[in-house]
């Protein structure tokens, strides 16, 4: 079974959808990627998953309906987020913002999972006492993750993470990202423009093109296609 | 006949380079695309051709006048206009009206005389002629008494570009025209700009993500990434550009 | 001397409820960007509440506790009802429901308690024989006691949001409400109780001042508009620094009052907003307040 | 709905308007006619009223049924302090209906203007146009009089039995504007003339006055007996204080009291008068105390608790709290008119109290005025008002109300210059200060 599993759903700000019938499934340990251009409604789409914006039709996580779910509930579910732009706390602390990635779950292991994480990302160790406002574009991509880890998630939504990002950095955030999914088993769903590198570590991927989901196919299939390079730049 | 070049320009925001020497040119009557992935610099250079931003460096020259060395809020004056992305308009107004306020730039009177209101009738009947000509021209006339309000987003956009046709520019900068448009009315617009270049003989610079959009109304299209130029040249040739290519879908590294 | 040292002990007995209350609008502020103008009102009806709560009989302690504990469900409900439908981006809005809820609250006091100022016993001997002498000088038990519980819940609330889970949760919301909701906080929750600790603080502020102002509807006018000088002050979000600027501006108010001429009491308080103007010229956030740093 | 409301009350507005210039237009015309009466004109150019200029008729001799009106604050800050005043004065005039052997009944219509004059102002234009009063009594505050003198004056109508202390109220142009509680001025003279008997050499006197149109005249007037009466005292210390100002005025305490005065001279607002004796007492300063006849109430005492012992105030009205005056004849009088005809009346009260008060000098003056050649008419009331020589029940033995036309327009000139006495839980008797006619410049 699915462990996210979307089928026909609509979704959009106000007047008109941006979304249509958007059908997209994750199994357990898998990353998939959403390609798209920009425009094309990757971020709508992560926003509608996750609860920010309303949406029709079927979200279902490990089998629960979420579709009428909150925002906040979703993640309290399992399902955490690394929003476009990052949504760094900026008044808080590196150190702040991964306890307040905490606070949905209860239990012991605070202090593991931050060494865990400060050991994945040692910038982060560096600055834990800084205002992460101070923080560069890539690290605070690096701690958005690393505090949506801290909640220990069944699934992880990676919302454009290369944003802003010079090449370098995404390739090593992306490789972060692979070893998270290899060595947690997390399952990721990763919406990105840079289709290269992120289908280099995707098992599968959709295309969306202006507010439409294709259906999913192999990440090695459109390596070798031009499908990517048409919907990126016409024609 | 090169109407706008724009000559090793940068910019910098405290440490950031988002401009780097960058270079172009748009010849007189053409459509210039300007294209590049989030972050490429496209609208800081949007920017600086709309006199908004004070870049650091370079030179940005319409015909023979150099734009850098006229005031922000007067460069409508000098034949520039832009639209918006999120629609610049007044909603209480009516087309008309909101298609006259674009006007206002190349008005004659001045302060004195719009006090004493001495030829100024004369002139603003020529206004709203001007203006209601427009309104037909891109097919909004039978709106022309209808406030901006409430009115699709589409049909806004055109109101916006009659707005900034209403100065009688050279040069229109239209930045991310097709954002928010369906299909049909992309394409309606990408048709509206064509004829608009086509009648009125201006020079477009246009920043749009629609890729099929820019490829298709383009002259030319010149592609950004980091704040330099990655490529330039007919749509077809930018399209297959390994630079682009990279930009747009990353690499391996 | 002591005529100076009297003048700092009159400015600090004013300058800790200027401090107490700003520290009840910092609060507010600090989970949900807003500022409560009806935190005043709300105090004094809660002081009214104390009244009436002894009134019946019950110890004066027991009915401070019991008002701060009604402040903190009102609070809690006032927020629910009257804050929350408005949405996430009313400031305008909020800002005259505020309004109208001062309004509310100052005309039912006055309708069930009337217009007579009403004798409120204190929680320490308040006599008039009541005071430790220092520098020829009283200092009363009264103020001292206002002063030592201020301590004691500014500390509780900087231990609050500096160590605890939801400080935490209620920080971030401040900073930011999407992140903080995309981290599975309650937001709404985190505001409701932004607005129940700064009633119930609000209510014990009231209840310990009325011995010292005496117990009328007009009580806490005056004390609003210090405090959210104060609040300005020490940066909005500092709970520390509201309280110290509302000391300090007590005392120089007094001092500047009673030392420069052409003040004097008539001028008192534009003293406190002209000092408000320099600070806020040099420090937009306040002498206490976080910078908002943000990189590009 | 919403967009229609204004157009209503703009239509009603206008309808208004023209009735009442129509109405107006006869009367005035008619205006001349009243002359004919030579004991009106008689009475009115003794007034200074130029019977001409008035709408109407004045002299016409009212029928069985008229109106009063009467603007007090119902809602806001202040309502809760003043609001009493109305069913006080409406058992007043509720008893003269059912009682005395007047030829008009008189119905009292109450408006909200809360407390601000220029709401008072429209409160009465409604009142004068719409309810068509005859008089007015009991327009509470002194700003709030002033603010509507000059309507009454056009319209000539009268207002009599006004709770508003200020000196301007007592003014020859506005003879049909009555004054029914102790001035400002009479306060100030009774301090002074009793701090040259205390002092004959002189003393340090503070002054604590609150920032407001009373506070000005306080400090006009004890400059102005200070010099009258030749006293030797000198002013050492000038403090004041804002009425909104909650906060113990511990700072001017601290100011006055090194000031090294022997004697303290105050006037602050409401709830002000508690926390400056209440701080006065924590500071252990204590001063010959001399404080607002505005302060007198058993209610602001009790609170202050010991703080008020000895504090002096001057009263004229029977303070119904205290002991002393609990089991007097015309207090228990005074509380069953209130039970019977008004019992929404507090008669633990002293407001209520007070607006049965003003009510009765309104009263008195009808009675005079239907004795009188010009009858129960508006010129009858306002001459009666100004020719009045009663005592009301309420006042202290030996306070009298006595107005004698333009030569003696304060009526309350005498108060006795009672202590606290937190023993007795009351005002205790003190010293009775007579300036009948010497307070009318």
């Amino acid at each position: 079974m699915s462990l996210l599993r979307i089928d026909d759903m609509s979704a959009g700000y106000g007047a008109g959808d941006v979304l249509r019938g958007v059908t997209l499934s994750v199994d357990a340990g898998e990353i998939v990627v959403v390609l798209g251009a920009n425009g094309a409604g990757k971020t709508t789409l992560m926003r509608a998953v996750s609860g920010m914006i309303p949406r029709r039709g079927t979200v279902e996580l490990d089998g629960e309906d979420i579709a009428r779910s909150s925002a906040d509930a979703i993640v309290r579910r399992g399902l955490a987020q690394v929003p476009q732009g990052r949504g760094t706390i900026v008044d808080l602390t590196v150190e702040e913002n991964l306890r307040a990635g905490a606070l949905v779950r209860k239990g012991k292991g605070l202090a593991e999972d931050l060494d865990r994480w400060y050991t994945t990302y040692p910038r982060l160790a560096e600055r834990r006492r800084q205002k992460a406002g101070l923080l560069s574009g890539g690290e605070q991509q690096m701690l958005a993750i690393s505090r949506a880890m801290m909640s220990r998630p069944r699934m992880l939504l990676c919302d454009e993470p290369s944003l802003g990002l010079s090449p370098l950095l995404t390739e090593e955030l992306f490789a972060s990202l692979s070893r998270i999914n290899g060595e947690l088993g997390m399952a990721i769903l990763v919406v990105e423009q840079n289709a290269m590198i992120a289908l280099e570590i995707a098992r599968r991927g959709y295309l969306l093109e202006v507010g439409s989901l294709g259906d999913s196919r192999p990440a090695d299939d459109f390596a070798s296609d031009d499908s990517i390079r048409a919907a990126y730049l016409g024609q | 006949m090169t109407s706008l070049v724009v000559d090793d320009l940068s910019m910098r925001f405290g440490g950031i380079t988002a401009l780097d020497g960058l270079s172009m040119s748009i010849d007189s009557g053409q459509i210039c695309g300007l294209i590049g992935p989030n972050g490429a610099g496209k609208t800081t250079l949007f920017n600086c051709v709309s006199r908004i931003y004070e870049p650091s460096g370079g030179r940005i020259l319409l015909a023979d006048l150099d734009l850098l060395s006229v005031p922000a809020h007067g460069i409508a004056a000098h034949g520039v206009a832009r639209t918006f992305q999120n629609l610049g308009l007044f909603p209480s107004l009516t087309f008309l009206e909101n298609t006259m306020s674009g006007a206002y730039s190349r008005g004659r009177a001045g302060f004195v005389r719009s006090l004493s209101r001495i030829g100024v009738r004369a002139e603003e009947r020529e206004i709203r002629a001007d203006a209601y000509r427009l309104l037909e021209f891109l097919d909004l006339a039978h709106l022309a008494f209808e406030p901006a309000a409430d009115q699709p987003f589409g049909t806004l956009k055109r109101l916006e570009l009659a707005r900034a046709l209403a100065a009688r520019p050279r040069l229109l900068l239209l930045d991310e025209p097709a954002g928010g448009l369906t299909h049909a009315e992309v394409d309606e617009l990408a048709q509206t700009v064509r004829r608009v270049r086509d009648e009125l003989g201006l020079t477009v610079l246009l920043v749009e993500h629609h890729m099929p959009m820019v490829m298709g109304i383009s002259d030319k299209v010149v592609a950004m990434n980091f704040g330099r130029k990655i490529a330039e040249g007919p749509p077809d040739e930018v399209q297959r550009h390994p630079e682009v290519v990279a930009a747009y879908l990353g690499t391996r590294a | 001397m002591d005529l100076l040292i009297a003048r700092i002990v009159d400015g600090l007995n004013n300058g800790v409820i200027y401090g107490f209350l700003a520290l009840a609008l910092v609060c507010v502020y600090r989970g949900t960007k807003h500022l409560n103008l009806a935190q005043g009102e709300m105090a004094m009806f809660s002081a009214f509440i104390a009244y009436a709560l002894y009134a019946v009989g019950l110890p004066v302690p027991v009915a401070v506790l019991g008002t701060v504990l009604v402040g903190f469900l009102a609070g809690g409900l006032v927020e629910r009802v009257l804050i929350r439908p408005l949405g996430h981006h009313a400031d305008y809005s909020i800002l005259l429901v505020t309004i109208g809820l001062f309004l509310v609250l100052n005309a039912g006091a006055g309708v069930i308690w009337g217009g007579d100022p009403l004798p409120f016993p204190a929680l320490v001997p308040s006599s008039p024989e009541d005071y430790i002498a220092f520098f020829g000088t009283r200092l009363r038990y009264q103020p001292l006691l206002v002063l030592g519980v201020l301590i004691v819940v500014m500390t509780a609330l900087f231990v609050l949001f500096k160590y605890t889970r939801l400080g935490l949760a209620m920080r971030a919301t401040a900073s930011n409400p999407e992140s903080a909701r995309l981290l599975g906080i309650r937001v709404n929750r985190i505001n409701s109780l932004g607005w129940m600790l700064a009633a119930g603080v609000g209510a014990l502020v009231g209840a310990l001042i009325a011995p010292s102002t005496t117990l009328t509807t007009g009580m806490m006018f005056n004390f609003l508009i210090y405090a959210a000088a104060a609040a300005t002050l020490g940066g909005f979000d500092s709970p520390g620094g509201a309280v110290l600027a509302g000391i300090l501006l007590g005392i120089a108010e007094n001092i500047i009052g009673s030392y420069v001429w052409f003040v004097g009491t008539d001028l008192k308080q534009a003293v406190a907003l002209v000092i408000l103007l320099a600070v806020l010229m040099i420090r937009p956030t306040g002498m206490f307040g976080t910078k908002k740093v943000e990189r590009v | 709905m919403s967009k229609r409301t204004p157009l209503v009350a703009l239509a009603a507005t206008l309808a208004t308007l023209a009735i009442a210039g129509c109405g107006a237009a006869p009367g005035s015309t008619e205006g001349g006619s009243s002359s004919d009466n030579p004991a009106a004109a008689a009475a009115a150019q003794g007034l200074g009223i130029d019977l001409a200029a008035c709408p109407g008729d004045v002299t016409t001799v009212f029928g069985p049924q008229e109106k009063v009106g009467l603007t007090l604050p119902l809602t806001g800050g202040p309502a809760s302090a003043f609001a009493t005043l109305g069913p006080g004065a409406l058992a007043a005039f509720e008893q003269a209906n059912a009682t005395a052997d007047l030829p008009t009944k008189f119905e009292l219509v109450q408006k909200d203007d809360q407390f601000q004059p220029d709401k008072t102002l429209a409160a009465a234009q409604g009142l004068i146009q719409q309810d068509g009063v005859v008089g007015f009594s009991g327009v509470t505050g002194t700003a709030n009089a002033l603010a509507i003198r000059d309507l009454l004056k056009e319209d000539c109508i009268p207002a009599l039995g006004l709770p508003a202390g200020g000196t301007v109220i007592n003014d020859p142009a506005y003879p049909g504007i009555v004054q029914t509680t102790v001035p400002f001025t009479l306060d100030a003279r009774v301090w002074v003339e009793d701090v040259n008997r205390r002092f004959p050499d002189g003393t340090g006197i503070a002054t604590f006055i609150g920032n407001t149109e009373s506070g000005k005249d306080y400090t006009a007037d004890i400059a102005k007996w200070m010099e009258r009466t030749g006293s030797k005292s000198r002013i050492v210390a000038t403090e004041s204080i804002e009425a909104t100002d909650a906060a113990a005025p511990s700072s001017a305490i601290t100011t006055m009291r090194n000031s090294g005065a022997q004697v303290l001279f105050a006037a602050p607002t409401g709830a002000q008068c508690v926390s400056m004796m209440t701080e006065m007492a924590n500071q252990g300063w204590k001063p010959i105390t001399y404080l607002t006849t505005n302060c007198a109430s058993t209610a602001f005492f009790s609170a202050a608790g010991p703080a008020g012992e000895g504090v002096l105030t001057v009263q004229a009205f029977k303070d119904v709290n205290s002991p002393r005056f609990k089991n007097d004849p015309d207090v228990q009088a005074v509380r069953a008119a209130m039970e019977k005809y008004s019992p929404s009346a507090d008669p633990d009260n002293t407001t209520a109290y007070g607006g049965f008060t003003y009510a009765s000098v309104f009263l008195e003056a009808a009675r005079e005025a239907a004795k009188s050649d010009l009858g129960l008419s508006r010129l009858g009331l306002i001459v009666a008002g100004r020719h009045l020589d009663f005592h009301p029940p309420m006042f202290i033995d030996g306070v009298d109300f006595t107005t004698d036309g333009l030569e003696d327009m304060v009526p309350v000139e005498a108060g006795e210059l009672n202590p606290w006495s937190v023993a007795e839980g009351g005002f205790v008797q003190g010293t009775l200060y007579d300036f009948e006619g010497q307070l009318t410049d």
